[in-house]
C-alpha cells in the first residue's frame, strides 16, 4: 500500500514552515528571522518525521537546528547590535524579486504538478544486510542501518568527499575569517623577490 | 630520378633523416633557452648539432649513392582542415632523392665550414659593438642554427605547402640575420628590403601553389610529378600550368635574386659576412634554383614547349648578365660578390630553363663550395684591412698567404678556368644552351656574361691581394664614391621615406666602418703611417675552413666531368642526379667548351692586363673605355631607382586614393558600425550593476526564461487535468 | 566486479592529489611553515597526479572503455584522463604563478597553497564522477574554496565585495542545482549517470518535471562556467579577486565543467535513444546560450579599460564558442567531432588563459595596476612578457596559426557538419571573433607601440613565472603545430563516449 | 480532508524554495541572505525525501544527508565571508557592496 501520512499533522507542519520561512524572509529583525529560521528547520524535521524518515528528522535537528542554525546566530551577533534593525530599508527590489518568485513558483508547480510520479506500494525499500540473512527487503522504514549500508557501499565515495569539502571549507574560512593580523615580520631570505 | 615514380618508405640510413633538421632544431632551443649568456657553448652547440646532421645526412647521401633506390617519402597528416577532402589535410613529410640528399649534404657541410669560421669572425665583429657581448654570439649561432634548421626542411620538404612554410621560414631568418647588427640603420633597412622585396615573389609563389594544388588534388611533390610524365595532365591545359609555373617561378626570382627582384641581395651584404656566405650564396638563394629542380617536370611538361621554361630561361640570362655588368664596377668587395652570386644564378636559371637538369643542378653544388669560399676569404680580408674597400686593400697575398691561396683558387674556379669546379659546371650549362634548338642567342649573352665575370673576378683579385698596399691611403677621389643619384620628381615621396629601395649612397657602402666605435674605426688606417698596421693573417679558425672549400673548389668538378672529354672519368654526377627524361639527350659538344676556356682567359688576360701593374691606371682606362656606359652601370641600370621610383609612384597615387577612400567611406562605415557595436557593448556593461542581489535575480530570471521558453508553461498549463488532479490528490 | 588493484589503478591521480594535499597542509602546520617548499611540494605533487593518469589512459584508450568504481559513481575514461591531467597541470601553473605575489604579500601564503591541491582533487573528482550528488560534492570541494580565495585579501574592500558576490550567486546556482538534482532522482529514481537514459526509457510519457530538473542543472553550470545569461558575476568576481585566485577561477572550473556538461548532455540527459525532441530543446538551449555568450562578452569586453574585467568578458566569449561544440556533441553523429573540438579548444584555451593571466598577475603584482593604460610601453619594458602576452592573446584571438585558430576552425568545422542548417551560427562565431580582435588588439597597440609610462624600469621576471609562461606558450605551440596529433587522440578518447550506454 | 501524497509535499517544498529565493534576492543584511539559503538548501531536502519515501528508494536519504553536509559547509563560508565584508565595510548591507560595477 503506498504510504498515507497523516493529513492534519502535515497540514500544520507545512503552516509551520510556510510561515516561519515567511518570517525569515520578511521579518524585521534579525534574530528573529534567526530563531524563525530554526522554527523552520523544526517544522521541516518534524515532516521527515511524518514522513517516518527518523534518522533524517534527528540529523536535521541536530546538525541544522543545532549547528548550523548557531552558526549563524552567532554571526548575527557578531556583526550586529543584537535586537536592532541597523539597515535603512530591510529589502532591495522587492517586487520585482516577488514577481520572479511567483513565476518560478508557478514553473516549479506546474512541472511537478504535471507530471506522474513513480510512486510504487511501500514494500521496496532499499534492501538491508544482516550477516545471517544477507540481503533482505523486509523493513518498510528506511532504517539506519539500510542508510548505513548504503553508504558504504556505492556512496563511499561521496561519503569521503564531503569530509574533504568540510575540511577545506573550514581551512579557508578560518584564513579568511580570521581578525586582521599584524603583518608577520618576514623571515630572513623572504623579501628577495619582492619589488 | 623519375624512372619509378612510386615512392619507398624510408629505409636504412634515411629512416634517421629526420635527425637532420632537427638536430639544429634543438641547438637553436637550447642555445635560446638555456646557453645565451654563453657565447661560446652556444657556438659549441651549434656546430656539434650541425656536426651530427652532417654525419647522417653523410649516411644518407652514401645510402643513395650506392644503391639505386626510388626516392623515399614519408608523411603524416599535419592539419586536416577536412577529412574528406583531397586537399583537407596538409601533410607534413621528409623525401628523400638523390637531389635533396645532395643538398642535404651541401648544406650541412658548407654550414658546418661556415659555422666554424664563424666563432673566430664573429668575435671581430662583436668587438666593434663592445655593449653586445657574448649574447650576440648566442644570437648569431642561434639564428644560424634556426637558418640551417629551415634550410634542411625546405631541402627535405614533401609537399609544396611545406616547401612554402620553410620557405617563409628562411625568408624570415634571412631578414633576422641580416639585420644582425639591427640598431646599425642600414642593416635594419637592408633586412626590411629583402623581407619586402621577396614577399612580392612569394605571393606569387602561394598563389601559383594554389593553382597548381587545387588543379591537380594534391601539393606533393612526387604526386605532382608523376601527374606531368605524360604530358600536360587531363582537364588542364597547357597555358594554365605555363602560368601557375611561372608563378612558382615568382618566388625563385624573389629568393634566387633574380631579374626584377634581385634589387634585395647587394644590400643584404649588410649582414655579417659568414651569413652572407651561408645565405645568400651558398644555400638560401639556391633554394629558388631547387625549387625549380623540384617542380622540373612542371616547367617542362612532356610533349610540350615550356613556354614557362623559356621565361626561366631567359630571366636566367638576362640576369647573368645585368649582374655581371654591374659586378664590373663594384668597389666594395663584398658587392662584387653579391653580384656574382646574383650573375651565377642567373646561369643555373638559365640551365634549367632549357632543360639542363643536371648541369643546372651542378652548378648549383659546385657554386655553393666556391662561393661560400670567396665570401669568407672577403670576410678574413675585410677582418684583416678593417674595410670593405677594394681601394684600401691590395697586396694582401704577402700578408695573408693561406686566405690568398683559397680566394685565389676560388676566384679561378669563378672565373672559370679549367680543370677548376665552376669551369665544368658553368661549362655543362653552357653546353645545353648551345644545343638547345633556339638557344644560340642565349648561349652568346651567358657567353659574354662568362667573359665578364672572368674580368671582374680578376679586377677583383688584383685590386685586392696584388700590387702595393694601399691600406692608409684614401681612394683617389676621381675613382672612390657613385654618381650621384637620380632626383626624383617632387611629387613622390623619397624611397627612403617609404622605406622601399634606399638608394645607394657611399654611406651604405662603408656603413659598416662609419658606425664603428672612433676606437676602432680603421685602427689608425688614416692617421698611423703606412706599414705600422699591415694587415696580418687570420686566425686558424678561419683560414682552415677556407682551405677545405678550396679543396673542393678545385676538385669537385671531377665529379661532373662530361664523359666526351675523355678524361677517362665516369660522369658521376649525371649518374647521381639525372632526368629520366632529359629534353635534350647529352651530347658533348667541343666547340662551347673551348669558347668557354677562351672567353674565361681572355677575361682574366684583359683584366691582368689593366690592374696588374698600376691598378688606379687600369681602372681609369677602364672607365675612359666604358664611359659611356659608366654612370649606368655605376648605379645599378637604375633598377634601384626604378623600382623605387615605380613603388612610390604607384604607392604614392594608391594611397591617396585610399585615403580618399578611407576618410570618406571605411571610416564613416567603420566608426559607424563600430560606435555601435560600442553602444551595444555600453548598454550590455550597464547590467553589471554592481549589486549582487541585481546579479542573482538575473540568474534566476534567465533560468525562468528559459524554462518559459522551452515550453515549461504553455496555455493552459495551469488548467489541464492532470495538474488539477494533482493539486487535489496529491498525486496519489 | 572491481577488484583492489583496479581500484587504485582508476584512482591513483586522486590518491596522488590528496596525498599530495594533505601532505601540504601537515608542512602549514610546522611552526616556521615555508610557503615556496609547500608550493614547489604542492607542484611536483600535481604534476605526478597528471602523469598518474597515464595508466588509466592506456587501459582505456586502448580498449575503448571505461573503468567504472561502485557501480558507476566514479567513472575513469579518456574524456576524464584528459580533464584530470588538465585539472593538475592548471593546478600547477596556478601556483607557479602564485607563489611569488602571494608570499611576497604574505597573504597566508601557505593555506593558499594548502587549497590549489584541494581545488584540483575536486576538479578531478567532478570530472570523473559518474553519478549527480558526486559530482555535485566535487564540485562543492571546488567552489567553495575558490569563493574564499576570491576573498583572500582580507584587507581589501574589493576582494571580499568579490568573494561575496562570487558565494551568493554561486550558493543560488548550487542550490538551483540541488533542486534540480531532486526533480531528475524524482523522476527517474536513480541519480547516476549510466541509469538515468535507461530508466528514462520505461517511463510512459516524458515528464515535465525531468526537462525542468535538466534545464536546471544546465543552468547551474552555465552558471560554472560563466555563460551567458548565467555570467553576469563574473567580470566583477574578476577584478576584485587577488590576481591568482582570479585567474584560478577563470580557467579550472571552466574546464572540468566542459566535461562534465558533455558527459551530461551527451546520453545522459539528451536522450537520444527515446525520442530526438529533447535532445533538440537542448541543442536550441545550448544555441540560445552560446550566441549570447559570445555577444555579451565580445561586447561587453570592448568597453572595459579593465584588463581583469576584460579578460572575464573575453573568457564569457570563449565559453560561447566552446557551447558550439557541446552543441555539436550532442547531435547524434557528429558527437565525436564536437566532442574533440569542444575539448581541443577548451584545453587551448586554459593554457592561453593562464599564460595572458600569468602576465596579468605578474605586471599587477610590480605595477599594482590593471588598467590597461598601464600595460603602455610593456615590450620594451620586458620583451619576453610582452611577447608572452602577444601569443596568448593572438591564440584567443584565434589568429592563425596558433591554437586558438585551430579551436574555433574545429568548432565551426563540427558545428556545420552537425547542423548544417545553422550555418549562421558560425557566421555569428566569426563576426565575434572579428569583434574580439578589436580588444585584443586594443591591449597590445599599447603593450608593442606605446610609451612606457613615466619612464619605469625594466620589469624583473622571475624564474617561476619564466618557466610558467615558456611551458604554456609551448603548450600553445605545440597544440597549434601538431593540432592533429592532438585532436585524433581526443577523437579516440571521446569515442568511449559514444558508446551507447555508456556514462 | 484528502489524504496526503507527494505532490503535497513537493508543492510545500517549491514554495519554501521559492520562499528563500525571495529572501536572497531581497534581504539587504547578508546573514539574512545566509538564512535564506538554508530555506532553499531545505526545499530541496523535503523534495529528496518526499521522493524517498514515495517511491520508495532509500537513495534519496542518502542524497538529503549531502546535501546537508553541503550546506554546512556553505554556511560555514558564508559566516567567513560574511565576517569578511563586516571587516571591511563596517556593514553588512549587500545592496551598497557594490564598489565594482560595469
Amino acid at each position: 500500500m503506498i504510504y498515507d501520512p497523516n493529513p492534519v499533522a502535515f497540514w500544520l507542519l507545512a503552516a509551520m514552515v510556510a510561515g516561519c520561512a515567511l518570517a525569515v524572509v520578511r521579518a524585521r529583525k534579525l534574530f528573529h528571522a534567526g530563531l524563525a529560521l530554526v522554527g523552520t528547520l523544526f517544522a521541516v524535521a518534524g515532516l521527515y518525521g511524518l514522513l517516518q524518515v527518523w534518522f533524517l528528522a534527528a540529523v536535521q535537528v541536530l546538525v541544522y537546528a543545532g549547528a548550523i542554525a548557531i552558526m549563524l546566530l552567532f554571526a548575527i551577533m557578531l556583526t550586529h547590535h543584537m535586537m536592532t534593525p541597523d539597515l535603512k530599508s530591510l529589502t532591495t527590489q522587492p517586487w520585482t524579486a516577488a514577481a520572479l518568485c511567483l513565476m518560478l513558483l508557478a514553473i516549479l508547480l506546474g512541472a511537478t504538478l504535471t507530471s506522474t510520479w513513480q510512486t510504487a506500494p511501500d514494500t521496496t525499500l532499499s534492501p538491508t544486510w544482516t550477516p545471517k540473512s544477507g540481503f533482505q527487503v523486509a523493513e518498510a522504514v528506511p532504517s539506519i542501518k539500510a542508510l548505513g549500508f548504503r553508504l558504504l557501499d556505492p556512496f563511499t565515495l561521496p561519503f569521503e568527499m564531503v569530509s574533504v569539502l568540510i575540511l577545506v571549507s573550514m581551512i579557508g574560512a578560518l584564513v579568511v575569517a580570521r581578525k586582521n593580523p599584524a603583518l608577520p615580520k618576514a623571515p630572513e631570505g623572504r623579501e628577495e623577490e619582492a619589488p | 630520378m623519375h624512372e619509378q615514380v612510386a615512392a619507398a618508405a624510408l629505409e636504412g640510413a634515411a629512416a634517421n633523416v629526420w635527425l637532420v633538421p632537427l638536430l639544429p632544431f634543438l641547438a637553436f632551443l637550447i642555445i635560446s633557452f638555456l646557453t645565451r649568456p654563453w657565447g661560446r657553448v652556444s657556438a659549441a652547440v651549434s656546430i656539434l648539432a650541425l656536426t651530427g646532421s652532417l654525419g647522417v645526412s653523410a649516411q644518407v647521401f652514401w645510402q643513395r649513392f650506392t644503391q639505386d633506390a626510388p626516392p623515399m617519402q614519408v608523411a603524416v597528416p599535419w592539419i586536416t582542415l577536412a577529412p574528406d577532402h583531397p586537399l583537407g589535410t596538409i601533410e607534413l613529410g621528409l623525401l628523400v632523392d638523390n637531389l635533396s640528399a645532395m643538398m642535404l649534404l651541401m648544406v650541412c657541410f658548407v654550414g658546418l665550414c661556415i659555422q666554424i669560421y664563424s666563432t673566430a669572425y664573429i668575435q671581430t665583429e662583436i668587438a666593434h659593438f663592445p655593449t653586445q657581448g657574448s649574447a650576440s654570439m648566442s644570437r648569431f649561432f642561434g639564428w644560424m642554427s634556426l637558418f640551417t634548421f629551415s634550410m634542411l626542411g625546405l631541402v627535405l620538404s614533401h609537399n609544396l605547402l611545406e616547401i612554402y612554410i620553410f620557405w617563409e621560414l628562411v625568408g624570415l631568418c634571412s631578414y633576422l640575420l641580416i639585420g644582425f647588427w639591427y640598431f646599425k640603420h642600414s642593416a635594419a633597412e637592408a633586412g626590411k628590403k629583402a623581407f619586402v622585396v621577396t614577399r612580392f615573389g612569394d605571393l606569387g609563389f602561394l598563389m601559383g601553389i594554389l593553382m597548381l594544388g587545387v588543379a591537380l588534388k594534391g601539393f606533393d611533390f612526387l604526386g605532382l610529378s608523376q601527374k606531368f610524365t605524360q604530358g600536360i595532365p587531363e582537364g588542364l591545359t597547357a597555358g594554365f600550368v605555363a602560368l601557375a609555373a611561372v608563378l612558382i617561378f615568382c618566388g625563385a626570382i624573389g629568393k634566387s635574386a633574380q631579374f626584377p627582384l634581385h634589387v634585395w641581395l647587394p644590400d643584404a651584404m649588410e649582414g655579417p659576412t659568414p651569413v652572407s656566405a651561408l645565405i645568400h650564396a651558398a644555400t638560401m638563394v639556391a633554394a629558388g634554383v631547387y625549387l625549380v629542380a623540384r617542380l622540373f617536370p612542371v616547367f617542362h611538361p612532356a610533349g610540350h614547349a615550356g613556354e614557362a621554361a623559356l621565361l626561366v630561361a631567359w630571366i636566367g640570362g638576362i640576369t647573368a648578365f645585368l649582374a655581371a655588368t654591374i659586378a664590373v664596377v663594384q668597389n666594395d668587395i663584398k658587392r662584387v660578390l653579391a653580384y656574382s652570386t646574383i650573375s651565377q644564378l642567373g646561369f643555373m636559371m638559365a640551365g634549367l630553363g632549357v632543360g639542363a637538369y643536371t648541369a643546372g643542378s651542378f652548378h648549383l653544388i659546385t657554386h655553393a663550395f666556391f662561393k661560400s669560399l670567396l665570401f669568407l676569404g672577403s670576410g678574413a680580408v675585410i677582418v684583416a684591412c678593417h674595410s670593405n674597400d677594394l681601394w684600401r686593400m691590395g697586396g694582401l697575398r704577402r700578408h695573408m698567404p693561406f686566405t690568398w691561396f683559397a680566394f685565389l683558387m676560388g676566384c679561378l674556379a669563378l672565373a672559370g678556368v679549367p680543370p677548376l669546379a665552376g669551369f665544368w659546371s658553368k661549362d655543362e650549362i653552357l653546353g645545353y644552351v648551345y644545343a638547345a634548338p633556339g638557344g644560340m642567342a642565349l648561349f652568346l649573352v651567358l657567353t659574354f656574361s662568362a667573359f665578364l665575370t672572368a674580368f671582374y673576378v680578376t679586377r677583383m683579385y688584383f685590386l685586392a691581394f696584388e700590387g702595393p698596399y694601399r691600406g692608409a691611403e684614401k681612394a683617389p677621389a676621381d675613382l672612390a664614391g657613385p654618381v650621384p643619384p637620380l632626383s626624383l620628381p617632387a611629387p613622390f615621396p623619397t624611397s627612403q621615406a617609404l622605406d622601399v629601395a634606399p638608394e645607394w649612397t657611399e654611406e651604405m657602402a662603408t656603413s659598416s666602418q662609419e658606425d664603428l666605435p672612433a676606437a676602432c674605426r680603421g685602427a689608425g688606417m688614416e692617421h698611423v703611417p703606412h706599414g705600422l698596421h699591415a694587415p696580418k693573417e687570420v686566425s686558424p679558425w678561419m683560414w682552415g675552413p677556407l682551405l677545405v672549400l678550396a679543396l673542393f673548389a678545385v676538385f669537385l668538378g671531377f665529379a661532373g666531368v662530361p664523359t666526351g672529354v675523355g678524361l677517362g672519368l665516369p660522369n658521376f654526377f649525371e649518374g647521381f642526379i639525372h632526368l629520366s627524361g632529359e629534353g635534350h639527350p647529352h651530347e658533348f659538344h667541343w666547340t662551347p667548351m673551348l669558347l668557354s676556356v677562351v672567353v674565361a682567359l681572355a677575361g682574366i688576360a684583359l683584366g691582368a692586363g689593366l690592374f696588374a701593374g698600376n691598378p688606379e691606371r687600369g681602372e681609369r682606362r677602364l672607365r675612359s673605355g666604358l664611359r659611356l656606359v659608366w654612370p649606368f652601370l655605376q648605379q645599378k641600370w637604375y633598377l634601384d631607382h626604378l623600382w623605387a621610383r615605380a613603388l612610390a609612384g604607384t604607392m604614392y597615387a594608391g594611397a591617396l586614393t585610399m585615403a580618399w577612400i578611407e576618410a570618406n567611406l571605411v571610416d564613416r562605415a567603420v566608426f559607424g558600425l563600430a560606435g555601435s557595436v560600442r553602444s551595444w557593448g555600453d548598454w550590455l556593461r550597464s547590467e553589471h550593476t554592481g549589486k549582487v542581489q541585481h546579479y542573482a535575480l538575473m540568474l534566476l530570471l534567465a533560468l525562468v526564461l528559459l524554462a518559459v521558453g522551452i515550453g515549461m508553461v504553455e496555455p493552459g498549463f495551469f488548467t489541464s487535468r492532470q495538474f488539477v488532479i494533482n493539486l487535489l490528490e496529491g498525486g496519489r | 566486479m572491481t577488484n583492489a588493484l583496479t581500484m587504485l589503478q582508476a584512482l591513483a591521480p586522486e590518491v596522488v592529489v590528496a596525498a599530495t594535499a594533505f601532505l601540504v597542509m601537515g608542512l602549514d602546520l610546522r611552526r616556521n611553515p615555508n610557503p615556496r617548499a609547500q608550493a614547489t611540494v604542492a607542484i611536483w605533487g600535481l604534476l605526478a597526479g597528471a602523469l598518474a593518469t597515464v595508466p588509466d589512459w592506456l587501459d582505456t584508450a586502448a580498449s575503448n572503455s571505461a573503468l567504472t568504481l561502485w557501480g558507476g559513481i566514479f567513472v575513469a575514461d579518456p574524456l576524464s584522463v584528459v580533464f584530470r591531467a588538465l585539472a593538475c597541470l592548471t593546478g600547477a601553473l596556478v601556483l607557479l604563478f602564485s607563489i611569488d605575489p602571494i608570499d611576497t604579500e604574505r597573504r597566508n601564503p601557505g593555506d593558499f597553497v594548502t587549497l590549489v591541491p584541494f581545488v584540483v582533487l575536486g576538479l578531478m573528482l567532478a570530472v570523473s564522477a559518474g553519478e549527480l550528488l558526486t559530482f555535485f560534492v566535487a564540485f562543492e570541494i571546488v567552489s567553495l574554496p575558490l569563493y574564499l580565495m576570491a576573498a583572500w585579501n582580507r584587507n581589501e574592500r574589493g576582494s571580499a565585495e568579490a568573494g561575496m558576490k562570487y558565494f551568493i550567486t554561486g550558493s543560488v546556482s548550487s542550490a538551483v542545482m540541488l533542486y534540480g538534482i531532486s526533480l531528475v532522482f524524482g523522476t527517474v529514481g536513480t541519480t547516476f549517470f549510466s541509469q538515468i537514459a535507461t530508466r528514462y526509457e520505461t517511463l510512459a510519457d516524458p515528464p515535465q518535471a525531468f526537462v525542468l530538473g535538466s534545464l536546471m542543472i544546465l543552468a547551474a553550470l552555465g552558471f560554472k562556467i560563466a555563460a551567458a545569461p548565467f555570467h553576469i558575476w563574473a567580470p566583477d568576481v574578476y577584478q576584485g579577486a587577488p590576481r591568482p585566485s582570479a585567474m584560478f577561477i577563470s580557467t579550472a572550473p571552466k574546464a572540468a565543467m566542459v566535461a562534465v556538461m558533455l558527459r551530461l548532455f551527451w546520453g545522459t540527459l539528451a536522450l537520444q535513444g527515446r525520442d530526438f525532441r529533447l535532445a533538440e530543446t537542448w541543442m536550441v538551449l545550448l544555441a540560445v546560450m552560446a550566441i549570447l555568450s559570445m555577444f555579451w562578452g565580445n561586447l561587453v569586453a570592448l568597453a572595459q579599460t579593465d584588463i581583469r574585467r576584460l579578460m572575464a568578458c573575453s573568457g564569457i566569449a570563449h565559453i560561447g564558442y566552446t557551447l558550439l561544440g557541446v552543441l555539436a556533441a550532442s547531435r547524434a553523429g557528429a558527437e565525436l567531432e564536437g566532442a574533440a573540438a569542444a575539448i581541443y579548444y577548451v584545453v587551448v584555451y586554459s593554457f592561453a588563459n593562464l599564460a595572458a593571466w600569468g602576465v596579468i598577475v605578474l605586471v599587477g603584482w610590480r605595477t599594482g595596476s590593471d588598467r590597461i593604460q598601464d600595460y603602455s610601453g610593456l615590450a620594451r619594458r620586458s620583451p619576453f612578457l610582452a611577447f608572452a602576452l602577444l601569443i596568448s592573446l593572438l591564440s584567443l584571438a584565434g589568429a592563425p596559426p596558433l591554437a586558438g585558430f585551430l579551436g574555433k576552425f574545429y568548432l565551426f568545422r563540427a558545428l556545420w557538419e552537425a547542423q548544417p542548417a545553422w550555418w549562421w551560427m558560425v557566421l555569428i562565431a566569426i563576426v565575434n571573433s572579428v569583434i574580439s580582435l578589436y580588444y585584443y588588439f586594443g591591449i597590445l597597440k599599447p603593450v608593442y607601440f606605446g610609451a612606457p609610462q613615466d619612464q619605469t624600469s625594466a620589469l624583473v621576471v622571475p624564474w617561476r613565472f619564466r618557466a610558467g609562461l615558456l611551458i604554456c606558450l609551448a603548450v600553445i605551440m605545440v597544440l597549434g603545430l601538431f593540432p592533429e596529433l592532438t585532436r585524433i587522440t581526443l577523437e579516440a578518447g571521446a569515442a568511449i563516449l559514444a558508446q551507447p550506454g555508456a556514462p | 480532508m484528502s489524504p496526503i501524497g507527494l505532490n503535497h509535499f513537493l508543492a510545500l517544498g517549491a514554495v519554501l524554495f521559492c520562499l528563500g529565493t525571495y529572501g536572497v534576492l531581497t534581504r539587504r543584511n547578508a546573514i539574512a541572505v545566509l538564512l535564506s539559503l538554508e530555506l532553499m538548501f531545505n526545499a530541496v531536502n523535503l523534495n529528496l525525501v518526499a521522493f524517498a519515501r514515495f517511491m520508495p528508494n532509500l537513495d534519496g536519504v542518502v542524497l538529503a544527508v549531502f546535501v546537508i553536509a553541503v550546506a554546512a559547509a556553505e554556511a560555514t563560508v558564508g559566516v567567513a565571508l560574511v565576517l569578511s565584508i563586516y571587516r571591511n565595510f563596517r556593514h553588512i548591507d549587500l545592496d551598497q557592496v557594490d564598489t565594482m560595477k560595469g
